[in-house]
């Protein structure tokens, strides 16, 4: 077997705030009737996380668990476990009205790191990024620029971004113009 | 700039979130459908002069369709709520006759 | 003349010196200056020439409301015409040019437009040059547009970078003198979000040249105070050199930040488009002062008399050395008083009201300022600079009285709020009598999204001209904008400022009132565009009573300034005309932005490679390196062919397409849509989807399908595979993937939400490759165990396959006609296929092919192709395609429109092939005509090409059209004319050119 | 009516152009027209003028709730041209063109009609195949257009970037005597030919009721009291849907605003307007040197003329990529426009459910450049009850699925 390789294979851009392309990840869309026992528990297994509540991620050890929408979510486990992670999940799920479909190819992840991830965001999309507003646990499907995107904090410096396999191209153009040095705004705390 | 509030997602986002997707509570008429009837589910507008109905879909964001009672003169939002119903909720009709006495809409009041 | 004063200058950084040039001349400033600020050190009066009569002009203001002072700027690549001089901060090594004249500003050929001023009046060209016809584009117009125009056209793209953000406060807070500073505090002291912006590089505002006192101290240590303890506070934000652009609806609100206009060496963006959304906004923008309309208000060193008080006191610039003061108001007296205390001469106060001044008249008197009551301007003498002015009577009709000689003229004609903040988007105004302005009303503000009033005005932009009255609106308006947005207000005291003794200004419209035509005809009001007095009464004469009419008719307003000294004034001049009360006339309407924005701060990050997204499959890279000639498909880049070595585009086609047919292509078709549809009601669903019958389908088979709107059109096609019982993986076309998952989605979401079925779009998870041609499956054999024989994976199924030992399912369909299988690998090893069935294929002479070839191949086989058969006004009966139409179903989307009777007309044109008769390609788009004409004199038309191609296969043009009864005229020749008229005649034959029985396909 | 000329204007310039008359009357309303046009915009007014000029009807008045030419005609982009696919359309759009040409001596006044060329960019090789096809058609309809290659473009427009990164230009449909006219001076025009054949322009007039009996339009109700009639023409964008709903049918259309903006005038750079439709992007250059520039409409239905500000942006950033030069432009004013979009994009002129009423609309982001074709085409359909400019346009064709359909040349309807 070939050795998979994500979309821009790690690249990495030093600017006021860091930005990088991550390798690849398990991911599996999983849409059903969020409110169903065995469907928690399915998730549970999977990723060792608790159903996120709206607009939530929740983070385990060895995997994440994203809420997108009242019947959707999103697993996040490591890449090479992905085919067993379904196969579990859809036994699990015998029987019910489900649908669990691997998308980690169909996908690119970046990390924003540094003091100013916020401003680097609020940049290129229209979310209220204040403390407040927006911390750990807070999962935004929202647009970056012109392509829809969805991000969270893993902590106070560091965001991480989920695009489209095809457009890794734009949003790291994207992200590295934003995070240009001379760009700083000094807007949040 | 309208702003919106996703009654799937709950987010209240900008415009530039969502995808307007023209009068809400059509009926569809498929085949055995009169000429007129069919004529009016696909053409008929009420293009109202305030309050109105209209879909919008929460297309950079949970992708989900809801309904927004809106008046396009002043563009103050009444309310939102999902799409998976075919007559205006009670809830929603009080919030828009609070604003708007009176007002009827289609074969809506 | 005009010159540096060494004991003022309260913005300046005199340690800091700075070097510019004007039209060539080296000049020099100091940090802190303007523009204008720094001309009129070095004497520069003369700044430019009117757009119309090119008349010198000279500065008159010294903020946004600047009509004349606008520069080109720098060079090359950042070069850009119309920077207003009064609001450009002056840095070192700015290069300034003025703008409209030739061949030189100081003699402009264009002046004599001047002598001619008497013909050209408001809307002599609606009048005239109407014969001959032809002048008007050849000669008039251009000499017309060459006239007109202000700054040079830039020529470089822009070197620098742009970009936007996104921020969300509780209350914005537009302007930063003292009032917007006063909202600001009082609202944040509540706990709420604030964000102040100043469009200058200095807070305070007006006041701390006007002087006074708040607290018992001055004005601008309570400046001072109040800025320091904002920046103290962790949900305050301020920002100068951001200026209120524009309100827009739901609380929006537009910051124009100029990063770095200031130091253009500065790394960073130069402009940043701040895109706030507020809870309230607070507009403390301030007032503007009104010239006033007397003859010779034009000439340069006739200047507001802010600009003159704010020129001496903010930049130590003296704008004369003998300054006459004209007025309707107290305000001005400051002027008069501030420069007599620098040491200038004050020669007069003319007032032209009776009573005169209050207590500020007794200060202007006691420093032995003349002051004349009831006088006049009758005219100001001099052209290129102020040589003194003519007195008259006010109430007279302009009999000189005396002349005083003066080289410079300050203007005071009151106060207009700044309400164009207030008035973007829906604030109403009303007119104050008293104060001779328009205000806001505030009972009829904006409403924002839940219906609440959203903007709330403070200060002198809400009529409260003085500073105490000023900063208890302020207070007032910071509290009310906490409250609104949920936050509780504490008691507080308001500032106490001290509060001036003023008398009364006066309505003085035209000076003096009884001003005769001659008078009228050299009394300005829009400096910029040369719109006089008696052009607006002359437009009132002719009809034009709306003040829309009369703005557009005469132009006054429509400048660059955007008429923020020249629309009141005018609109008192039309009401007057009229004989009626100015509420009457009505108002003039204002649009964003509040001064011009950059168009490079508008368009942000969005320029060169991030312009828009491109979307590039997992094979990009490849065709990249490999000569691929990419055209734009949807937001997709494809190769439209693969260029070898002095290869053109047509004979790289024709060598794939051979290659292919005779033994192996490739085909990165990746970007194929890819939708999972399941559940119980998976095939139900489908079935109303596609107009063909998809619930009958086998798992493991594929079905070709066809989708059409509810309008009944053909909207995509695509094979179908039926992956098990619940589950189907449905292919759409390249650019409908988004298109048709939406569309499938907004079925299931509002009509029928009942059935039980989940889609996702699967499109990018998969790496998609078409191995096409006789040789394709013995390379694939090298590289996988799996049957995928003739009867191991037949024609139109699919199967599970490891294929260079990659998870891969292989479908066995073709688009081109040849044994074809399409192989769908997770996207990050599609490359790595892709390299592995390149090596396998070697001995095939593999060659990758693009979209063209693509597409000939697909005509030779007659089949259609979304986009060029259809085109959104085609229906599947008109391809012939009844096949594909189940009848057995009750109801699909589309059935019921396709009932209706244009849509059954027998005479709709129908798909055929065509052949040209000598062998050549049909022009693309042809038509078919037929005889005669139609009622509009139109050559009647029976059909039209819909692709049309060389074949290399058949060595010929190859055409499918449709055309009036085309299935029934098999042999007919038929002429397709070209544009130029000459004939094109081809047979009409069945659209399957190729292989019509599919053996080579099903092998 | 005093006729206009240079020689008039030397004339009054020597009493100080004290002897203008008005341009058109103001008169009060009479009791009865024989016919009504709703709406004194381009259309409205045209309508009247031909009315009077080719069918001798000239007790005619034409009422305006506020100013006239306030509404689409004073807020569109100016742009003139008739290179449509559909037959339908190509003859209504180059009998307007055509129209133009000689507008300015036909009314006597000068409406600044710049047959500059108007330049349709081809940016991706659908377009390349959509406009190939338009000129053939147009070839076969009398509207001369013509395919270029990216260098006659260039040639033509040397401000543009042929190479962007996104969207190369592959070449263009060019119309070369399409171009622009004074807006403001085409509703002028009219109304003071209207007004010097006796026809009533009356401003401040608002139609609140259509009033009927059996079946039959008779008059109006208006805000200065009633009016009689024996025909009425709707005429009214941006409120069809409402005046409609006043003589009690529904339309298929929708509201919405769409928007335009102009940046600081500047010396001659571009001598033609160029449409770019992939990236939504229009532009030319006024007689005064402002770059005038026109985008795209909103989804919703909007009643304001407020438009949202993203619309502009996405508008001014397509423009910075096509004209680079446009980055260092500033926008000087924005603003927006109700446009009425049918189902099928194409305007509605047609006799309406009421017997004696007709309605002219639904001319989406495009109706200033049919001003005249519409108003001949309109009047003849008012007066005769046919017009071969309108057969097509009729409100039937919704029922029939009988569509115009001009996006399907890649090209969208402005």
């Amino acid at each position: 077997m070939s050795n998979p390789v994500s979309a821009l294979q790690g690249a990495a851009y030093d600017g006021y705030v860091k930005v990088e392309e991550l390798g690849l990840r398990g991911m599996i869309t999983v849409r059903g009737n969020l409110a169903s026992t065995k469907l928690k528990n399915a998730v549970k297994a999977a990723t060792g996380a608790a159903m996120p509540k709206q607009r939530q991620i929740s983070i385990a050890d060895e995997g994440a668990v994203a809420w997108m929408s009242p019947d959707e979510l999103l697993l996040l486990v490591s890449y090479d476990k992905v085919n067993e992670v379904i196969a579990a999940f859809e036994e699990a799920m015998a029987g019910q009205h489900f649908l669990a479909v691997n998308v980690s190819d169909a996908r690119a992840m970046f990390r924003l790191s540094g003091d100013k991830v916020r401003e680097v965001i609020a940049k290129i999309s229209p979310v209220d990024m204040a403390q407040d507003e927006f911390n750990t646990g807070d999962f935004r499907r929202t647009r970056m620029a012109q392509i829809p995107a969805a991000f969270w904090m893993a902590d106070e410096q560091t965001v991480e971004i989920i695009c489209f396999r095809s457009v890794a191209d734009y949003a790291y153009g994207l992200l590295k113009d934003a995070a240009e040095p001379g760009g700083e705004i000094g807007i949040f705390g | 700039m309208l702003i919106l509030e996703c009654p799937y997602c709950g987010v209240t986002a900008e415009e530039t979130e969502f995808h307007g997707g023209g009068e809400a509570h059509i009926k569809r008429y498929g085949p055995g459908s009169t000429e007129e009837e069919f004529n009016n589910y696909l053409f008929a507008k009420v293009n109202p002069k305030g309050v109105h109905f209209e879909r919008w879909r929460h297309a950079n964001g949970c992708g989900k369709w809801f309904h927004a009672a809106r008046n396009t003169v002043t563009l103050e939002v009444y309310g939102t709520y999902t799409a998976q119903t075919s007559d205006i909720p009670q809830d929603i009709k009080d919030k828009v006759s609070a604003k708007v006495p009176g007002w009827s809409w289609r074969e809506f009041e | 003349m005009s010159t540096r004063l060494s004991n003022s200058g309260r913005l300046l950084n005199k340690g800091r010196a700075m070097n510019f040039t004007f039209n060539g001349k080296r000049m020099s400033g100091f940090e802190g200056d303007t523009l204008a600020s720094a001309l009129l050190a070095n004497d520069q009066m003369l700044v430019g020439r009117s757009f119309k009569y090119h008349r010198p002009r000279g500065i008159v203001a010294s903020g946004a409301e600047e009509p004349n002072a606008l520069f080109n700027m720098g060079e090359g690549s950042k070069f850009e015409p119309n920077q207003r001089a009064t609001t450009t901060e002056l840095f070192d090594g700015c290069k300034l040019g003025s703008q409209n004249h030739w061949p030189s500003l100081e003699f402009d050929v264009g002046a004599v437009n001047n002598k001619l001023g008497r013909f050209l009046t408001a809307g002599f060209y609606y009048k005239m040059f109407m014969h001959p016809r032809p002048l008007w584009k050849h000669v008039y117009e251009p000499i017309i547009r060459q006239s007109a125009g202000l700054g040079k056209a830039p020529k470089d793209r822009d070197a620098d970078k742009y970009e936007h953000f996104y921020a969300y406060t509780d209350v914005a807070v537009v302007g930063g003198g003292v009032a917007g500073l006063q909202a600001a505090l009082v609202a944040a002291k509540t706990g709420a979000r604030v964000l102040v912006m100043e469009q200058t590089a200095h807070w305070g505002g007006r006041a701390p040249v006007d002087g006074g006192t708040v607290n018992g101290e001055p004005v601008d240590k309570f400046v001072d105070q109040i800025v320091s303890e904002l920046e103290t506070m962790s949900n305050v934000t301020i920002r100068t050199r951001m200026m209120g652009s524009g309100v827009y609806d739901h609380g929006y609100l537009l910051g124009y930040e100029r990063v770095n206009d200031h130091q253009p060496e500065a790394k960073g963006p130069r402009h940043r488009l701040w895109r706030i959304r507020a809870g309230q906004i607070i507009t403390a923008t301030g007032a503007i002062e009104r010239p006033i309309s007397f003859a010779g208000n034009d000439i340069p060193g006739v200047m507001l008399a802010s600009a003159v008080r704010d020129y001496a006191v903010n930049y130590g610039v003296s704008v004369g050395d003998r300054t006459v003061v004209v007025t309707n108001n107290d305000d001005a007296y400051r002027t008069a008083i501030a420069l007599k205390n620098l040491g200038l001469d004050v020669p007069a106060i003319i007032d032209a009201r009776s009573g005169g001044a209050g207590a500020l008249g007794d200060e202007a008197r006691a420093l032995g300022i003349r002051v004349e009551n009831g006088k006049g301007i009758a005219k100001v003498k001099g052209y290129k600079r102020v040589e003194g002015v003519a007195i008259c009577s006010q109430a007279g009709e302009g009999a000189v009285l005396e002349e005083i000689a003066c080289d410079a003229v300050a203007m005071s004609g009151g106060w207009s709020p700044v309400v164009h903040l207030w008035s973007h988007c829906g604030g109403k105004l009303y007119w104050d009598e008293a104060q001779a302005h328009f205000r806001p009303d505030v009972d009829k503000a904006p409403t924002g999204a839940a219906g609440e009033a959203f903007v709330i005005v403070a200060g002198s932009a809400n009529g409260y001209l003085d500073l105490a009255a000023g900063l208890a609106d302020a207070d007032a308006a910071g509290k009310a904008a906490a409250k609104a947005v949920g936050k509780k207000v504490a008691k507080s005291d308001v500032p106490a400022a001290e509060a001036t003794d003023e008398a009364a200004s006066e309505a003085i419209w035209l000076m003096p009132q009884g001003a005769n035509i001659k008078l009228r005809m050299k009394s300005w009001l829009d400096y910029q565009n040369d719109v006089k007095v008696s052009d607006i009464q002359l437009a009132a004469r002719e009809g034009f009573e709306s003040v829309e009419h009369a703005k557009r008719y005469t132009t006054l307003g429509m400048a660059t300034d955007q008429g923020k000294l020249s629309n009141i004034n005018g609109l008192a001049i039309l009401s007057d005309a009229l004989n009626q009360p100015i509420p009457q006339t009505g108002t003039t309407t204002f649009r964003p932005p509040y001064t011009p924005i950059s168009m490079g701060a508008i368009a942000g990050e969005a320029r060169g490679e991030i312009f828009q997204p491109i979307r590039k499959t997992p094979i990009h890279s490849w065709n990249e390196e490999n000569g691929a000639d990419f055209e734009p498909v949807g937001a997709w880049r494809r190769p439209y062919t693969y260029l070898r070595d002095g290869e053109d585009r047509h004979s790289a086609v024709i060598r794939e397409i051979d290659q292919t047919r005779s033994s192996m292509g490739l085909l990165d078709a990746s970007t194929l849509g890819k939708l999972i549809v399941k559940g119980p009601d998976a095939g139900k669903f489908l079935d109303m989807m596609y107009t063909n019958m998809m619930s009958t389908l086998k798992p493991g088979r594929c079905r070709y399908g066809l989708m059409c709107n509810e309008n009944g059109f053909l909207m995509d096609d695509g094979v179908v595979a039926r992956i098990d019982d619940d589950t189907f993986l449905c292919h759409t076309t390249t650019g409908g993937a988004e298109n048709i998952h939406g569309h499938m989605e907004e079925w299931l979401q509002t009509e029928w939400w009942d059935l039980k079925v989940y889609v996702a779009n699967v499109t990018e998870q998969f790496a998609q490759i078409a191995v096409v041609g006789p040789n394709g499956r013995k390379a694939m054999e090298k590289l996988t165990e799996d049957d995928i024989s003739a009867e191991g994976l037949p024609f139109m199924a699919f199967k599970d396959i490891t294929l260079a030992g990659i998870s891969a399912r292989a479908y066995r369909i073709s688009f081109s006609g040849e044994l074809s299988y399409e192989i769908a690998v997770p996207a990050s090893q599609g490359r790595a296929l892709w390299d592995a069935l390149l090596e396998a294929g070697a001995e095939f002479n593999v060659m990758p092919y693009g979209t063209e070839g693509l597409h000939v191949m697909r005509a030779e086989k007659g089949f259609i192709m979304i986009g060029d058969e259809t085109d959104g006004t085609v229906i599947p009966q008109d391809l012939n395609m009844q096949w594909a139409i189940s009848k057995k179903k009750e109801d699909y989307l589309g059935k019921r429109a396709q009932e209706r009777s244009y849509m059954t007309d027998p005479t709709r044109w129908k798909l055929v092939g065509l052949e040209t008769t000598d062998g050549s390609v049909l022009s693309e788009g042809a038509y078919a005509v037929a005889p005669g004409e139609n009622a509009n004199g139109q050559r009647n038309v029976q059909g039209r090409v819909t692709s049309t191609y060389y074949s290399p296969t058949l060595k010929r043009g190859i055409a499918m059209g449709l055309l009036l009864n085309g299935p029934d005229r098999m042999g007919e020749v038929v002429d397709f004319p070209r544009v130029d008229g000459t004939s094109v005649l081809a047979k009409v034959v069945d659209p399957i050119f190729y292989d019509k029985d599919g053996e080579k396909q099903n092998v | 009516m005093k006729r206009y000329s240079a020689f008039a204007v030397v004339r009054e310039a020597l009493s100080y152009h004290m002897g203008w008359e008005r341009a058109w009357a103001s008169p009060e309303p009479k009791k009865k027209y024989d016919a009504i046009i709703i709406g004194a915009g381009g259309h409205g007014l045209a309508t009247a003028y031909y009315l009077g000029k080719n069918h001798g009807i000239k007790n005619v008045a034409v009422l305006e709730k506020g100013w006239l030419g306030g509404g689409n005609t004073g807020r569109n982009t100016t742009i003139i041209r008739s290179n449509y696919l559909q037959d339908a359309s190509a003859a209504l759009y180059e009998k307007a063109r055509s129209l133009y040409e000689t507008m300015s001596q036909d009314l006597n006044y000068n409406v600044m009609f710049s047959p500059r060329g108007v330049i349709m960019l081809a940016q991706t090789e659908h377009e390349v195949r959509g406009y190939k096809r338009t000129a053939q058609a147009n070839a076969l309809q009398g509207v001369t257009t013509e395919f270029i290659s990216p260098q006659r473009v260039k040639e033509i427009v040397p401000i543009i970037n042929l190479d962007g990164p996104r969207y190369p230009v592959l070449g263009g449909l060019w119309q070369a005597r399409g171009g622009t006219a004074r807006h403001d001076a085409v509703a002028w025009g009219y109304a003071r030919a209207c007004s010097a054949m006796g026809m009533d322009v009356i401003q401040k007039c608002e139609v609140t009721s259509i009033r009927q009996e059996g079946g039959k339009v008779v008059g109006v109700s208006t805000n200065r009291g009633d009016i009689a009639c024996d025909k009425l023409g709707i005429v009214v964008a941006g409120h069809s849907g409402h005046v409609a709903d006043m003589a009690g049918f529904r339309l298929p259309i929708e509201s919405v605003s769409l928007q335009a903006l102009v940046s600081e005038p500047i010396k001659p750079c571009m001598d033609c307007v160029v449409m770019a439709n992939t990236v939504h992007g229009y532009m030319s250059q006024s007689d005064k040197g402002e770059m005038v520039i026109g985008g795209g409409a909103d989804g919703y239905n909007n009643y304001t003329q407020r438009g949202s500000f993203h619309h502009a942006e996405e508008t001014v950033r397509a423009l910075c990529e096509t004209f680079p030069m446009v980055s260092r432009l500033k926008m000087l004013r924005q603003w927006g426009g109700i446009v009425d979009m049918t189902g099928d994009r194409s305007p509605i002129l047609s006799k309406a459910p009421l017997d004696g009423v007709f309605i002219n609309c639904g001319w989406g982001t495009g109706g200033f450049k049919a001003i005249p074709g519409s108003g001949w085409g309109f009047a003849e359909l008012m007066a005769r009850g046919y017009s071969p400019l309108t057969e097509q346009f009729g409100l039937d064709r919704f029922k029939e699925g009988r569509f115009i359909d001009e996006s399907v040349a890649a090209g969208v309807a402005h």
